[in-house]
């Protein structure tokens, strides 16, 4: 059963030195707040998954927190490279960064598989790609039935998986809706679970393209409005895509990526109300 | 997938009112006439996917990984989890379901690709660029959705820019198989699809040859030379016996490109990009 | 693209002898005037798929339609046997049934291979079961990444799928909601699509809940108010639950049934008015 | 999943104000006090898991395999798919996904399983059965979703009415491992669950021994002698040394159960079951 509790206290209970995590949403609910959380507790050496490391991942990256990433598509979406990413992974700055790189199908299987309890997935992929040299978590498997040789892909099953959510009820069931990505098989796949949402309501009423993650699949319910910023929340704010551009030469330069986390994170508001 | 900043260089068309980048969007739009499904990549291909729909195709069915499926936006989307992707569609899925079910599962005509480097026989590389001995390898975003877009998709359309920066000898690395090293390849590996069958650049467009799989230009943008198409490709670039001419975008076409782009960028509603601009090209 | 057509146009042109059809629902939208449709066409020598052969199939079995069947739990929910079932396995009755049995779990998954375009689907299921000595439809895989030995199903891929929902627009997208089942996954896997639904609406208004097929998926709507009747649609009916308890001394008697079928389908009035 | 109408056979209890169903009912609603969530097959083990959420355990989660997670039905529901599951479920799920996130994706704790046929090792047949070589098998529903509700479940209960028909010496068809031939069979079969932890039946409740595996007697009804469980036991039945027996039932969960009865049968609301019948027991 899920508690509800400040930001602080759940990300310090859940997220530890060493752990495997992932923050998903696509474009859509990305648990910006969480990530910022876990950059003013300093909590490092984290293995990070997630299908698109956007500019969250460029954070936490650059802030020196991460000693690999299991992804499929690391950019800022319209917009260009992620530089503190490219940074990490061509220069070794702040330190060298392991990759473990798929296809965006391989990376949904992986976590499907996750969910499922399963060691891996089968697809119809990677096929004449270089991607398989580069990875120990893409192998194949032989049809029994028609003798045709498939991808398969190796599960993934976080430590912890932190998403956001537009609301929760009292009892810590969660509702999102709108994009929602592959963050209920994330949350399914993993050992702890915490969510961030707009606000607590006294009834969830069902939505059309809602997912309903249950209090007893959640370890504890963080109310954090805008907490996906600059990334939004179908029904309480739309995407700051000015963020998104204004990001690229932060990053780009490494004292001014520094001075923002300084300034924007580790000082911020959020740091202040711990 | 790769942001690919709307430009105006690679062209040294005279005095005429559209650029190249223009023509190259309008012209793949126009390769979407006949599809009922697309699936879309975010940048050039989304560009000409919304514009297929105000243009040549308007039941065109628009699926971006995201989970969306036929979405409709009346203006350019930044980033492909945009909301109003999801607000216009038909039915919003889960992102293993869009892979599995939908693309997977052969219900996607046309898959759009870019690339960051494309070789002859339109294999794609998205991963790592050889920067020299001295060097690191370069960064690339990665993947994404490509491997399984190019083998899923009933064919494959790929738009870039066109260099010999991008049109390479040899692939540094393969991300996507294209036709592979000729003809049979992708049989071989059992890839349901076509495979790649145009790639439109903002000099003209690239077939492959039924024959050798190997990509032939076919068709040059107005005063643009097939010199020039050579120069700009890092492979001794093979030339059809007969090489069209790109129609030049219509007013209706132009007109609806534009309107897409100022509408675009959503958050700093109706301001223009910074290229793409109405207005003679500049150089 | 669906076209909206007559049912009985419908099922001519898409249900064919020897066919192997799916009609899914899972005791909610239960296509059952479909299936009365194919009795009164006489459409024969068919392999019916379906977790939950209940009263739709005891009918079409008992009918002397049906050569195979594929199916996981064959009663009549809360009632007891499928005597028409029962009578065509033990006896042969009207003609001998070929059976390939599954678990729940194994079914839903062929669907999923089979929507997915995979030859097979992966479980750990089936374990020190003898259902695997009784089909060629169960076997197994080692998962490359641990060495454990899973369950592998063949896929589904019916000829054709049959199933009812509440609503399409004129344009033939459908959209179902409340008990989904596996009506996704056997629609997508199938080569065509026939979709009862209990009316056409202008706008299909996004429900919580709601599954939505798109019109390029389905291949013909037919236009059947109470076409799950005695199974239920969600926001029009309910389950005729007396019906179901209703059947059993029916289909207990050949006799019985066979009247029942003359005089409920056959000279009903769908069969009149086509 | 079986449909097992309720009966009043069984049971030669003397004067008193419950049926041994109920007490089988009632006993079985106990063996959920500590569950979180329970995997609910029909008829059964949906008035066992109903009538706990209506006593012992008012939070219990209930997961039918038609897709609802957590269903609050205010009458028994006559089919795994009644409408009311789904209108007071927190979600509605799709088939698959029960099947693999929440059942294989070991989220439940217990399954609430029925049965034709049950051996010593509380292995279940629900498939077919022998009747003899001068007729055919007999034909029962098949598995549903027991074999994967019994191996991924933490633990399973079963219940069922007591007979030699039903306990047998030898099952005619394994459908559903419990614990297979004795102890380890589960681990050795890579069985994340604990298996059946309980049989509980219209005489008493049956439990494995730790060290065999082998279902013991430890519970008899009131008025029910361990020789009579013997009789109805197909097999030579272990007795416990210590046979504890069951609490009658008490007036609230009387009242909960017939409530539950009362208004179950949707479409025929109101209408009594033909047993299960408040009252004196007739036999």
């Amino acid at each position: 059963m899920a508690d509800i509790r400040s930001l602080q206290d759940a990300v310090a209970d859940l997220v530890h030195d060493g752990d495997t995590v992932a923050m998903e949403g696509f474009t859509h609910l990305i648990p910006y707040a969480a990530a910022h959380e876990v950059i003013r507790q300093g909590i490092t050496d984290l293995t990070l998954v997630r299908m698109t490391p956007d500019v969250i991942y460029d954070q936490l990256i650059g802030a020196g927190l991460v000693r690999k990433l299991v992804f499929s598509w690391g950019g800022n979406p319209g917009v260009g490279s992620l530089h503190r990413f490219r940074d990490a992974v061509e220069n070794g700055w702040p330190r060298p960064l392991e990759l473990d790189e798929h296809s965006h199908a391989g990376m949904a299987n992986r976590y499907v598989a996750g969910a499922s309890k399963l060691p891996f997935a089968v697809l119809r992929g990677y096929r004449g790609s270089d991607i398989p040299t580069r990875t120990d978590t893409v192998s194949t498997v032989v049809c029994p039935f028609t003798g045709e040789e498939l991808a398969a892909v190796a599960a993934l099953n976080p430590d912890v998986t932190v998403i956001h959510a537009q609301q929760a009820d009292r009892a810590g069931n969660v509702q999102m809706w709108g994009l929602t990505g592959v963050q209920k098989e994330a949350a399914l796949a993993a050992d702890r679970v915490l969510v961030t949402v707009e606000e607590v309501v006294e009834e969830l009423r069902p939505r059309p393209g809602g997912i309903v993650l249950p209090t007893w699949v959640v370890d504890a319910v963080s109310v954090v409005p805008s907490g996906a910023h600059p990334s939004y929340a179908t029904g309480y704010s739309t995407r700051d895509n000015d963020f998104y551009q204004a990001w690229d030469p932060i990053a780009r330069d490494r004292e001014a990526f520094l001075t923002w986390i300084e300034e924007h994170v580790r000082d911020s508001e959020g740091a202040l109300t711990r | 997938m790769t942001a690919t900043p709307a430009g105006t260089t690679g062209s040294t068309a005279g005095t005429r009112d559209f650029t190249s980048d223009e023509l190259m969007e309008v012209n793949a739009a126009r390769a979407l006439a006949d599809a009922t499904t697309c699936f879309v990549g975010i940048g050039l291909p989304s560009t000409a996917a919304n514009l297929a729909r105000a243009t040549v195709n308007p039941g065109l069915v628009l699926i971006y990984e995201s989970g969306t499926i036929g979405s409709k936006p009346t203006r350019l989307p930044l980033s492909i989890g945009d909301g109003e992707l999801a607000e216009t569609a038909d039915a919003v899925v889960p992102v293993p379901e869009v892979f599995n079910y939908w693309l997977q599962g052969g219900r996607i005509d046309v898959g759009f690709l870019g690339a960051a480097q494309v070789d002859r026989y339109a294999n794609i590389n998205t991963t790592v660029v050889d920067r020299g001995p001295d060097r690191p390898e370069g960064r690339l975003p990665g993947a994404g959705g490509a491997p399984e877009i190019a083998s899923n998709c009933g064919k494959v359309l790929m738009v870039l820019r066109h260099s010999t920066r991008n049109f390479v000898e040899r692939l540094d690395f393969v991300t996507t198989l294209g036709h592979g090293g000729g003809p049979g390849d992708r049989k071989k590996l059992g890839m349901p699809g076509a495979g790649p069958t145009a790639v439109i650049t903002d000099l003209g467009v690239l077939r492959p040859d039924p024959a050798t799989a190997e990509l032939v230009l076919t068709e040059v943008h107005p005063d643009v030379t097939v010199e020039r198409v050579r120069a700009a490709t890092g492979w001794e670039l093979t030339v059809a016996d007969t090489v069209g001419t790109t129609e030049p975008p219509t007013p209706r076409e132009l007109a609806a490109l534009r309107a897409l782009k100022a509408a675009g960028k959503p958050g700093t509603s109706g301001k223009p990009e910074t290229s793409g601009k109405p207005g003679k090209e500049t150089r």
